[in-house]
Formats: C-alpha cells, structure tokens, sequence
C-alpha cells in the first residue's frame, strides 16, 4: 500500500473465524465472543480439532461464522451432546457456546450436570441477562428492576424470583476446576475475557475437567438502548448483580503474564 | 465367534447384541422396566472400552446420543414409555439432522407413570412421531429373545444404512423373559463402513456443520423435507418386513406384534386344535408397516382380527391396509394386565361367530 | 409335551431361583425353556413368583394363565395361584410355613417341609434347593444330574455353594422318592 | 492512502464498509477521535464507521493501537501499524 | 360486555378470550411463533390478580400447570412444536390423572428445529398423543381470529367438561395476523360450576389424592384404561366439530384445516370464479375427527383433494373416513413456506384431472 | 390396662399419617421421615390446609400414608407441580417429599429454579445415595466408591462424576432462606431433622421463601446391608461426603430450644 | 373488491407500522381486513414487510401472492416483491433511498421522496407517514381522515405523536393530489 | 400386662406385630434391652420385634423413653409412661 513506510498488520481476521456476514445485532456482544473465541484456537493452533455445539439462541447459526465443525443442539442441550461428542473423541477440543436461557434456564440439569461429571469441555457462556432470539423475555439472569416483555414492570423478586448466579452454582462441583465472569465492553475487559478463555481451553487441553467462561453481554436490541449505553449498564449495573473475576480456579495454574 | 446357545433375559440379550452389533456407546437414564439393559452394559461396554453414562435424565441422554451420533459412534439408548415422551424432542431433532442411533422403548402400562405390565399403547408414539414435524422412524418389534438379537443388529444397520434414529420396540414382558438364544460373532466397530458425514475435527478438509434449522427464505426446509420423505419412502419400498403362521388355510388371521403376537400364537395353537383354520400375520417393521403384504393375506382369508395391549392403535393401520377387503375385528387390552392366550381364544371365538361378545367388529 | 411351572413365595425364600435351576437345567437338558419372572408393581417388598415353561417344541407364551405345577412357598402364593393350576394339577407346599390346605379336591398336594429337610442337608437356608429337588424328582422334569447342572449354571461363578446346594437337591429328591 | 496523511500516522485502519452495522462504538474508543460516523447508508441500511484519513490541525493520527478493532463486534477493521 | 369489533393479533386474541373465558394461570417457556401470547398474558393476567409464570422450560411450565389443575385452577400453557414435544409426558399425566388445562400449540417447521413459518406437520402428535399411552386429547384448529375467540372458549369447557387436557392447534401465520374481533363477556371465575375433586386442603373433608399410576394387580390400570376410553368414545359421539363451504354442488371438495383451509378458501374462490364445482370440508375439532360428515360429504361429491401443510398426515384420517367412497388425492407442503392460494389451484387442476402433476391419487 | 399405676401414652400415631401398612423395606429411613412429616403438621395443626406431592420414587405411594391431599408428579418434576398448586392456593401449606434422582437428577432444574424464584414450598430431600425405587443405580448424590447397579466398581469420578451438593447450589439463590441437612440414623438425629423439618414448615407458614430440609436416610436393601449396617454407614461413612447442619439460614429465626 | 398491499423495507425504516396505520383506517371504515407481518426466520436485522388485505366481502387467505400494489422502501425489497405484482399493479417507491427502477414495464410506479417531503412537514423521520399518506391518496383506499384515524388507532395511547404524524400523512397526500 | 411387671417399670411398649417389618433397629436402640426378636413370622413373613415384658433378675426395666419409637421406621410402637 505505502512504499515508504512498512505497515503491518496487528489486527486482522482470525482464521478460526469464516467470512461470512454475521446476522447479530449493531453492538451486539455475541460477535466479540466469537472473535475471541477464535484468536484463542488460532493461538492455540487446535482449530482442526475443535468441536463446536452452538446454542438454540441469538448464536444458533454460529456455525456459519465460526470455521470448525459444528453440530446443532437442542434448546439448552449443549452440554449433552458436547457429552457425547468428548466421549467419542476424548483426544478432540470440545467446546459449547451458549445464553443464558439455554445455559441457565431450559439446560439448567444438563449444564450443572455436565459440570458435576467434570466433563472435559469448556463453556463460553453469553449472559446477555435478557432472551435476544426470541425478542426480549425474561432471561433467569435479567437483573432485579430490569424490564422485559415477561416482565413489563421491571424483573421483581417475588413475581420472577431473583436473577441466577449459575456459575457461582457451578462452583461447588467438583468436577469443575475454573468458572471466572468477565464482561465485553471495554478494551481492558475484552483482553481479560480472552485471556480466561484461553485459561479454559487450556484446561481441556490439560484434560483437567470442566470450566466456564460467563460473559456479560450487551444486548442492545432488547434493552431497547443505543450500543454505548447498553455497553455503560454492564459496567455501571449490571455487574453489581455479577461481579467480575474468578469464581473458581483449581488448575493450579500460574496466574498468566 | 457365534456364541452357543445361553440361557439369557431379553434386556441383557439387547445388550449383548448391542456390542457384538458394534455399539460402543450408550447413554441412558434408569427406568422399570428395562433398568437391566443398562446395567448389563454399564458393564460390558466399559469391558470393551466404550462409554456408559447415566445421563442425569432422559432429555440429556437423547442429546448424548445426538452428540456421540455427530461425532460417528455407534450409539444407542433406552428406556420406556414416559421417558420414551421425553426424548421425543431429541428425536425429532436427530431424524431432522439424519443422524442415525437405535432407542429402545421397552413399554409399559400408562397414560401417565401407569404401571410396568406389558403394554404396546406406544405405537402411535413410535410410528408416527411423537415429536414435532414430518418425520418417521423405523420401528421394529420382535418377538423373544432370539429375535431380540436379530433385531437390534438391524437397528443398528438400518439406523447407520439411512442416517436415522431406529426405534426397536418391545415391553416389560419381553425384557424380563430368559430364553436360550444363539448370538453372532461379534463386529468390530472398526471394520464398519465409514462415514463421510461425521464430526471430528476439520483436519484436511472443511469444516462440516450439522443442524436441523433451515431458515433459508428459498424453501430450504420445503426442500429438506421432501429429501427426508424421499428417504421415508425408500424405506417403506424396501425395508417392510412380517411373519406370517398357518395363514395359507386360514379363515380367520390374528394380526398382533410384540408380545401380543406370542400369546396370540398360544391361542392359535388351542384353535387349531379346535379344529378352526386361525392364523397369525405378524408385523415385524410396524413403520414401515407391511401393507401390501397384509392386504393380500386378508383379502384371501376374508376376516381378520386385530389383537393389540393397547385400546387401538395399529388397528387403523390394519384399516388402511385392509379397508373393506376383510371384515375386520378388534380386541385391545390396555396396558396394565399381563394378558393371556385364553383371552384371545374368547375373541376369535367373537370374531368366527361375527358377534361383539368379546372384542368388536370395525365399521370400515 | 409342555409343562408350566410357577414357583412362587416372600420376596427372600428364592423363589427366583428355583425357576433359574430348573431353566438352566432344562437348557442343559436340550429342551426348550422360557423363564418368566413376575416383575410386578414398581414397589419394594411384597412376593415374588416366576414361570418356567418347559416343551420340546417351540413356545409361544411365556405366561401361564393354567400352571400344570403350582409350588407354593408360602400361604399367600397358595391362595393366589391355587385357583390357576390346571384340573388334576401338582401342587407343591412349604409345610414349614403353610398350614392350610388347598381347598380343591381334584389337585395333588405335596407338603415338603423344606426347613426341616434343609437343615437335615446341612444349612436351614437351602429350603429353595430341597424344594426344586423335590419338585424335579416328583414331576420328572429334570433328572438329580439335571438339576444340579442346572443349579451349577444358575449360580455361575459361585462355586463354594454348589456343594451345600447339591446336598439339598439331594435331600430333596429323597424326600419324594423315599417319601420322607 | 495520501502520502502526506502516511508521514504522519504509525498506524491506520481499514474499516469493512459492508460488515460494519454502524455501531459506532469504535468511534468512542479510539482515543484520537480517528473514526466518525459515514452519512451515506451501506447495502444493509447501516451508517457505517470511517477512518478519518486527513488529519486536521491539532488532531493526532491514528497509532495503530487497535482499541478499535478489539471492540468493533463486527470483525469489521484491521489495523495496520508502522515498523 | 362484549368488546367493540378490535383489530388484534391472532396471539393476542387467544390471551385476551383466555382471561375472558376465566383463566387465572399461565405458565410457560418462550418460543417463536408465539411469544406475543405469553408476552400479553404477563401483563393481563397479572392485571387481574391472577399468576403468570415464564417457567425455566416447557417441562417446568407443563407441570405448574398440572399443579394449578389439579389446585382448580383453568389453567393454559403454550408453546410450539419442539416445545410442545417436549410436554408431552406432561399431558399424557394429566390425561391420566384426568386433569384440565388448555394446551397451545402454534405449530412451526419442523422436524428439530426447523423454522417458524407455518406449518400442521404436529398433527399426528396431537391427535394421537404423542406421550405414553393410550389416550387422547381433544384438539381444537381454529381459522382465523374469531375463531380462535370461540375455540379458546370452547377449549377451557371442554377441558372442564371432560376433565381432560385440551389441545388448541395454530401455527405462526395465524398468531401473527392480526383482524377484527368481538370477544364475549368475560366471565367471573368465580361463577364457574365448582370441581369437587380438586386439592384445596382436606377441611371438612376426606383426603383426596390425585394420580395416574395404579399398581395394583387386579387389574386397576386396565379398568382405569376402560374408563377414559369410555369417556373418549362420549367425546367422539358428542364433540366432532366441521365447516363445509359450498359442498352442495361440489364435485371435489377440498379437506383442509386452520391456515391450509383459507388458503384453501381462496383457491376455492379462484376456482369456483373458472366454474368448477369446488367446495371445501374444514374439520374444526382434528380429534374426535368428523368422520361420519366427511363420509358423507366424500361419498356425494365422488373425488376429494386433501390440502395439508405436512406430507400427509390428516389424509390418514381421511381415508379412515372416506375408503374406497371416493377418490382421494393428497398434497402437501412440509414446513417452511408460506404457502400460497395459487399452488392450492394447481393442485385441484391435477386432480380434476385425474393426473399427479402437483399432488398425487391415493390408492385405498 | 392397668388400675393401678396411671399410663400415659407418649409416643403414638399421628393424625398426618393414614393407617395403612406401608411397602417400604424393613429400617428404610423414607418411613421415619413420613413419621416426621406427619407430627411437624400435627404440632402445626396445619394438615387440614396442607398439600403434598410425593416424588416418583420409592415414595411414590405417599399419597397411601398422608393423610392429607397430594398430587402425584412426574418424575423431578414435584417442584413445578408445587409451584403450580402454591399459586392457585397462596394460603395452603404446599410441600415436596422427593428422593435424590428426583430431585437432584431429572429433576435438577425444577429445582434450582423453584428455589430461585424463592416459591413458598417446603422441601423434604431425601438422600439416599441410591436409587430405590429402580433398583439400585447410581444416583448423582451416591458416594465415590460406593456400589450400584450402574456403577458396577464403585463410583468413580472420572467416569460417573462426584456426588452432587445440591443443598449447597441452591444456598447459593436468593430465593432460599433456609437449607439444613440432617440425618435419620441416631435418636438425636431423628429430633434434630424434626427440627429442622419444623423450621422449614415455618419459613412457609410466615412468607419468607423457598426452603429444603436434606434427610441423609438409609437404603439397606439396595445398599445390600442390613439396617444396622446402613445406619452405622450413614454415621461413619456418607456424612463425609454431606456434612450434617445449616447450609443456609437467613430466617432470623431465633435458634429453637 | 379486494386489495393486497405488501410494505417492505429495512427493520428501522416504520414498514409495520405503515401497515397499522392502513389496517385501522380500514377497520375504521368498516372494511374487513387482515394484517399479515413477516415475522420471518427466527433470526436479528434483516428487512420486515407486512401484508394487508381489504375488503368489503370476508376475506379467506390473509397471504398474498399476487400482491395489487407494494410499497418498497428500500432496494431489496424492491428487488423481492416487484415480480409478485398482478399485471398493471401500483409500486410505490421510496425515492430518498432507491435510485433503481422496476423492470417491469406494465407497472405503474410512483416514487415519493419520503425523506425530503417528511422534512417539509416537520420531521425527517416521518417517512413513514409520508408514504402511507401518499398510498391511500393514489389508491383511495383510505380518505385523509380515515388515514388519519388509523394512524391514531395505530398508535394508541401516544397522543404525542399524533400531530406530527398528521402533518406528514397529509404531506403525502398532497404530494399525490398537487403532484409535488 | 402382668401385675409384677408394672410394679417395677415405668413405662411399657407396644408394638404392632403386623406393621413391624423385623428391621430390630429398635433392639438396638433400647437402653435397657427391653425389646428381642420374635421367633415366628408375622403375616408378611418378617420376624418381629416383642417387647420383654418380664423382666429378669439384674435387668431394668422399660422406661418409657421413647427412644425406640423414635428410630422405628414403621411407626410399629406406641410407648406409654407411668405418672
Ligand atoms: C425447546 C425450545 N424451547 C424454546 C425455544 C425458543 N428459544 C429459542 S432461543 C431461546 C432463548 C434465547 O435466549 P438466550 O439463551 O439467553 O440466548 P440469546 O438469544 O440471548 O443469545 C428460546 C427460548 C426453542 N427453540 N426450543
Ligand atoms: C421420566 C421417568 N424417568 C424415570 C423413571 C424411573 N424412576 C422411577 S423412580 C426413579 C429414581 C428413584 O430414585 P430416588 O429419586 O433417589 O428415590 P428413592 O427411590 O431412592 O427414594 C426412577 C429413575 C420414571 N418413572 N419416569
Ligand atoms: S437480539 Fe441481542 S443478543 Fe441477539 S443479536 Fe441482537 S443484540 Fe445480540
Ligand atoms: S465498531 Fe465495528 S461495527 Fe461498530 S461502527 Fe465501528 S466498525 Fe462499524
Ligand atoms: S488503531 Fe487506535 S488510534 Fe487507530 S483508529 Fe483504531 S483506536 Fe484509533
Ligand atoms: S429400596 Fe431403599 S429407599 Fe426404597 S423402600 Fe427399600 S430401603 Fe427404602
């Protein structure tokens, strides 16, 4: 492009990552999560081993975005069938993507389960605090006050029950040896989240047991807010209900650089 | 090698056929009455360094099963009648993502949690698709232990040959009998023909997705669909199969399947002795169900009569194979009742007589 | 020639077994067996019974709505299957628990009082085993080398029984063919 | 790019006019102010994002540090820095 | 009073005659083509002191409601295909446990996931129960919004009248489209004829308990079995529901239900306006099907065209109903496309012609 | 009986529990805590207003020994019919009585969710590392190397998973005020569980939430011990696993004499 | 007399809305009609349209495959519908964003630059309401008051918006009556 | 219940011999070994519990502490105590 000054190229397209349009939303986290998700198999250089099970969700069509295998799951099955695709390949990468409602609502038996054997997976979950897909219900993770078209006046205790913490659930299995909750909006926040998706994958790779990474994710449509404020209401709101950081860490793994 | 001849009970038959057919992976939640069939293989196929979990539920076994069918394993589960309703979900999603796999539904007395008496009021269930959307499932109902192995070698093989899930249909009864069976050398699952289709890793190739969802505004899913049902009518051309017992003479046929077929084959047995000319035509794939071999033998013996442990669920499929070339009897009896030879013998009686005494004639 | 057995008895007396020693017997005799048990409710406790159909041809139904041989192990078992067993039927009673006596006329009633003849043989617990002897020695459904085939096979791998167990059998067949 | 906009930038972006869905939140991170918003719709009826090529008095060029891109949602710029 | 004529959507409209027609509870799990339902119910039935409930998932959901039948509750869930499959074992409880409570489906493409445009590809599955067992449940294809006014009435009676779950079957299309409607008077929970078998608390009174499993070996099930088939066999005498537009003259009448029967309605149009003799035979109840109408109607006319939006499945009724009294010509269009008057059209040219360029002869 | 000396009786039949002869196996725990149950209402004087639902589970017949209205549930499935019952009936008194595969298996998510949404129920768990009623599988809550029928060498983490605390997952919501575990196995054990189980009953009695009482109870017919054994092995061996006390207790309630 | 009319455009462009407001103006009239969105794949973004039909007779099928007149507010949705037209039918452009021209040459097109005609009436955002102004006027399907009136049962309860919206719908029709 | 017996006790049992299902956790739960096991079946063929009523030299008595009714699991005793 320039004869005189060298450029390089410092930030680019992850191979893990197929060029196609995605269908998500102005702002939205899901497609951030993905980009992670595949720098992480790049780094890692495991994308031809990978197996990946998309949610039924706002992500149900990621196997068109991301560039490994993928097979469908039922809603909030996941886990399962990530299950059966780890005993089939113990020595292939498995990993599941999946919201809150799929992750936490419907497949609540089949994630903490899943958890408590200490499959060898790792779960990326979008907590999006809301259901995109479907257009902006109650998610089990939408905030006290926070509204929803289930919920018209605002999420309250006593009519909705509280807002659920599954990965601080997840925690007291055993089998599960890391769950940490980072967030999307901002660039500190998005290096961290990387940076324990790696640790997740790693745990897999060490064939260690289970791990979750949970991030807060803007959901601009249905919190009816512009990008940039629904990307302020996680860092100022949201993570009042979900405080960012380890949950649980048992890998005894050095804290990396 | 053939194995020789063993005294063994039908759930544990299943189980020794499922490994010897290849099957390296099973998922399955606890339920009465075919709680021995995983118990056998939470066993055995750890012996063969396969994969038995007991999923934390029925939903997450059918999805475990989904996953491993993905991934290219020769999978299977099982259970009975309400946890056979909760996989339905799953089953639909495999037979829309052609994934192949075998289900065992070895039935029991409901509606609801009903009881563990032999009943074979799933038929509706398994013929039809008890989940949603345009989809059929091979069914196969045997008859006894040795016809146990048989059958769930065919599952597999059907299951594999056309990429769906197989349901191989029996009940309490048939899972708690011992009988002396004789079983095939075993398969390496190795040796089986490989897929091209499965999941396990990108490595040399492209990726490969496999999903259900066709949101394509082009009539991608019209057109996956009409692929799925020119696939259910290859099935239904090639892979009907039956038995059929003394029917050349006979005036009057049973036609019953399952257990219902071997207490009907008893009562044959005390009828012919009688004297009458009963015989027995028994469906063996209930989907694809043998129609044009059923029309012909009740177009010739001008009566049937249906025999189910349901209140009337395959009759219809008798009707539409029949119509009005037979006239055509039913008696049902609704899960809950070990039923009896003597039962039947009082029906046929009804039905040579022409009258309703027991069992009912069917207004076509 | 077909002949249906039903065994039956408390959930602990191995009644269960008795028909496995007679199937694997029969098996081992070459002739065709079908072995039924009652799986009944989905509910702990109560009896227990199976059905044992012998025949040299094939066997259609496994179930017995007319038993040609009743045994009885106790009084419940007694009063639920006497009403079943075929006209001039065998019926075989624990006399070390049951009392009554079957209020038919047409059936053949053998008492065999299997804790007393057990504990002859040399271990209380062996009831069951006295009791399958007896029947085989009566009915001639298997020889005494019969059964204790039979019995081997049922108890695969167990072997430190087998010989207690024989000596049941034994006991047993004696019982009948001695007629004490 | 123009020469003179090269000399005095270590870095520049390009931004997928098409994959962009006009989020904007580049726009808010970049600390140079580098990117504004398009006034003409792309294909999917989107405003997307631009790079502001020419720097104007008193404003900084783009250093190629990439806040942009590891925020964008959309996977929609690459950054180029200078050696 | 009865509401001003309003325009509303089809999803709405069922909510609204819902609490209108008394109901109180609503639980249930998210799923396109029908969150609008849920989503106005959230707010109404609140408003009038009444329970809505998003359930963690359709398993959850079908269970509160069995709780709330059982507690006396009228009481309604609802979901779409993959949803509904999976609340099968809930129905196929209550309909054991003879509990009511209103079922929606708004049927999508299917099988797995496949997508929300509308479909009927459920029918075998609401018709023949899909869960264990033999039972039934009565099913209800509204046409359009009024009627969905009327059938969710009708819904709620049956279901009290019959202690039974009820299924009301739609799909995308007709929960999306919005018409004018008059809704009834709302009725007063309060004033509905009080149950004297539900569970409030035995004050003054004996326990009661209720439940589907019978265990007992003198056969209770079977006996339990006989009683619901007896109240089946009064719901099929006494509930077949029909439309029949201009079938006097006809000599091919159309056999189609919910969206497929107004697509059918204009095509119907369309062809009457060329001058054929088309007339359409709508069954509004799919269980009990209107058998002995149709065969009527199909015996008169001589040639019958069956327009479903699956690859076959009400045809099955149909030709239980019509035999050999008729021709019958078959077309569907699976899940996934919204189908149009003109392919409708075509399709009765086929068979006016007695060819299978679109659609083909069934042989009886 | 006697003219000379006055007896009172001390211990007797309480009004809660029907007459009938129950199925359960001889030094089952299911019938003590039936027992317990039962005098909790009586004390209570509430068995006129209660509602039960039993599980599917060796206690599936319940409805045979209380003596007060119940439902029967699906298999896991009792919190979402209790739930239901408990909105239609705000002022009854509404509890579950469900073993470890009802409620910690299939039945995970109608748990965790109905302890979630703090519904006014009062949970009976009965943990008895097994699965009865079936036979004698594995349940999620079995024991590492403990036998069942699924589990032929023992339990083992690496294929079956570890034993679930699903006590202490659902201390983790909200909506829970009150989760104690006791035990069924010593004439202290049993008064403590009472207790407990009356504790429980009040935290419905006043509002204040969603609460469950975990019965550590003795299987001895599928642990193939006899009764005394399975006392002593619940004492010696299984409160390792699940200690015996208060998970979580946000009553407020003063501690009970 | 029947009418079918497709609305099409990008998600945030009010096509639905347009649909409403005629769908009410028609109830308001006494006219039967049906209301039909797309509520397409289950998928975010992407373009909306919506089909509504009148009539004074009841009207079977609210899907039109042959739709008599479609309103395109963006290129795609031009590109998707125009072939659908009945012969001779009514396009409606959205001439602020679509440069192209329908093909077909039996069609009758008016384009109406929603955007500039929405400023004038005091919003640019009124584009909407420019346009279904403009469609009832050429068609006379609805009066000015009618149109009116289905804007405001279209909006219920937001009576904020109404005089805004009454400009640019009369916008609209001027537009068509004074042919600028 | 014999007069000598009640002069030295102060409490007595009773079990209910049809409901007990011969666990004999109560046995070992009895402070002072007031209850033994039955040697002939009941109806249900258990052997059950019998409560000692004669209490032999150097034995206590039963005192009515309830502490077998309270680990029985058929709810198989009523317990009655002096005043
Ligand atoms: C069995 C079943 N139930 C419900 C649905 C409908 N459904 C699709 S996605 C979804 C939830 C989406 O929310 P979430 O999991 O939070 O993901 P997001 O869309 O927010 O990324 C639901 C309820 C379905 N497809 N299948
Ligand atoms: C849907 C369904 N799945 C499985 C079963 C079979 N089943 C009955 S009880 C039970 C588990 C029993 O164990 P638990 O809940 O621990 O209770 P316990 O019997 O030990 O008291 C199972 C799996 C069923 N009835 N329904
Ligand atoms: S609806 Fe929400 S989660 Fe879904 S794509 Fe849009 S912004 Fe993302
Ligand atoms: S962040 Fe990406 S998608 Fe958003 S405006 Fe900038 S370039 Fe476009
Ligand atoms: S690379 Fe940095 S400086 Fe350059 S445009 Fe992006 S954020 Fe701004
Ligand atoms: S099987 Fe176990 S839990 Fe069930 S009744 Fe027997 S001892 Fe109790």
């Amino acid at each position: 492009m320039s004869t005189q000054v060298a450029y390089k190229q410092v930030f680019g397209w992850p191979e893990s990552l197929k060029k196609n349009p995605t269908h998500y939303c102005p702002g939205c986290g899901h497609s951030i999560a993905h980009r992670l998700v595949a720098e992480c198999l790049d780094e890692l250089g495991i994308r031809e081993k990978t197996i990946g099970v998309p949610p039924v969700g706002c992500a149900v069509l990621a196997y068109n975005y991301f560039n490994f295998d993928m097979v469908e799951a039922p809603h909030g099955r996941a886990m399962a069938v990530a299950t059966g695709i780890k005993r089939v390949h113990p020595d292939k990468f498995v990993l599941t993507y999946q919201g809150d409602g799929d992750l936490a609502a419907i497949g609540t038996a089949e994630t903490i389960h899943a958890g408590n054997r200490g499959e060898r997976i790792s779960a990326i979950f979008i907590n999006n605090a809301i259901y995109g897909m479907t257009g902006g219900q109650m998610a089990p993770t939408t905030v006290l006050g926070q509204e929803a078209t289930t919920a018209p006046g605002g999420r309250d205790p006593r009519l909705h029950g509280s807002p659920i913490d599954i990965s601080r659930m997840l925690a007291v299995c055993d089998g599960v040896v890391y769950a940490e909750r980072c967030s999307l909006t901002s660039v500190k926040n998005i290096r961290k989240a990387k940076k324990a998706i790696m640790k997740s994958f790693r745990c897999q790779l060490d064939d260690l047991g289970f791990s979750i990474v949970e991030l807060l994710s803007p959901c601009p449509t249905n919190w009816k807010m512009p990008p940039k404020d629904a990307w302020a209401w996680i860092n100022n709101e949201m993570v009042k209900t979900y405080p960012l950081g380890v949950i649980k860490d048992i890998t005894g793994y050095e804290e990396a650089k | 090698m053939a194995s020789e001849k063993v005294l063994m009970r039908g759930s544990d038959v299943v189980g020794e056929a499922a490994v010897r057919a290849g099957c390296r992976y099973y998922f399955g939640y606890p339920i009465t009455p075919q709680n021995e069939l995983p118990e056998y293989l939470s066993k055995r196929i750890v012996e063969l360094g396969g994969t038995f979990i007991q999923g934390e539920s029925e939903i997450a076994s059918i999805n475990m099963v989904l996953g491993a069918s993905a991934a290219g394993g020769r999978v299977m589960t099982s259970s009975s009648s309400p946890g056979i309703a909760l996989k339905q979900e799953g089953i639909s999603y495999m037979a829309g993502m052609e994934l192949p796999a075998v289900v065992v539904n070895m039935m029991r007395g409901g509606p609801g949690l009903g009881n563990i008496a032999p009943s074979a009021a799933d038929y509706f269930q398994a013929t039809r698709g008890g989940g949603n959307g345009d989809y059929r499932t091979p069914v196969l109902a045997p008859t006894g232990c040795q016809e146990l192995v048989e059958m769930t070698f065919l599952a597999f093989d059907l299951a594999d040959k056309y990429r769906t899930p197989v349901m191989l249909l029996g009940d309490g009864l048939m899972g708690q009998v011992m009988e002396p069976v004789v079983f095939p050398d075993p398969l390496d699952p190795d040796s089986l023909p490989k897929k091209d289709w499965i999941l396990d890793g990108c490595e040399g190739r492209e990726p490969r997705t496999i999903f259900s969802m066709y949101l394509g505004q082009q009539g991608e899913l019209y057109q996956h669909n009409l692929r799925l049902q020119e696939k259910y009518d290859r099935i239904t051309e090639n892979e009907k199969r039956w038995e059929t017992i003394q029917t050349d003479d006979a005036d009057i046929v049973i036609v019953a399947y399952g257990t219902a077929a071997r207490i009907a084959e008893s009562a044959m047995e005390e009828l012919r002795s009688e004297g009458s000319a009963v015989g027995i035509f028994r469906p063996i794939t209930l989907w694809p169900f043998p129609l044009p071999a059923l029309r012909d033998v009740a177009t010739k013996a001008k009566k049937v009569a249906v025999f189910e442990l349901s209140l009337g669920q395959m009759v219809e499929d008798v009707i539409l194979s029949v119509g009005e070339r037979a006239e055509i009897y039913f008696y049902g009896i609704p899960g809950g009742l070990i039923p009896t030879p003597a039962d039947v013998v009082e029906f046929i009686h009804s039905a040579v007589r022409g009258d309703e005494k027991v069992g009912r004639r069917i207004e076509v | 020639m077909i002949t249906r057995t039903i065994f039956a008895g408390f959930g602990g007396q191995g009644v269960l077994l008795m028909g496995y020693v007679l199937s694997h017997g029969a098996l081992h005799k070459g002739l065709n067996v079908t072995y039924f048990p009652s799986y009944g409710a989905e509910m702990r406790g109560g009896t227990a019974n199976c059905t044992v159909t012998l025949s040299d041809k094939k066997i259609a139904s496994p179930v017995a709505s007319r038993p040609d041989v009743v045994v009885a192990m106790n009084g419940p078992s007694l009063e639920k299957f006497e009403p079943t067993v075929v006209e001039n039927g065998l019926v075989f009673l624990n006399a070390s628990l049951i009392n009554e006596k079957p209020g038919r006329s047409d059936l053949q009633v053998i008492p065999v009082p299997v804790v007393e003849l057990a504990q002859e043989a040399g271990s209380a617990r062996g009831g069951n085993m006295v009791m399958i002897g007896a029947v085989c020695a009566k009915t001639g459904m298997l020889s005494l080398d019969e059964t204790v085939e039979g019995m081997k096979a049922a108890l695969k791998g167990k072997a430190k029984f087998f010989d207690q167990n024989r000596k049941a059998i034994e006991r047993g067949f004696t019982f009948i063919e001695e007629g004490k | 790019m123009a020469e003179t906009a090269k000399r005095k930038i270590k870095g520049y972006i390009v931004i997928d006019k098409e994959r962009c869905k006009g989020c904007h939140i580049c726009i808010d991170f970049c600390p140079n102010q580098r990117i504004e918003a398009d006034e003409s719709l792309n294909k999917k009826g989107y405003f997307p994002a631009r790079f502001k090529e020419n720097i104007e008095e008193g404003e900084k060029g783009c250093i190629g540090c990439a806040q942009c891109a590891t925020v964008c949602p959309e996977v929609a710029i690459e950054v180029y820095r200078g050696k």
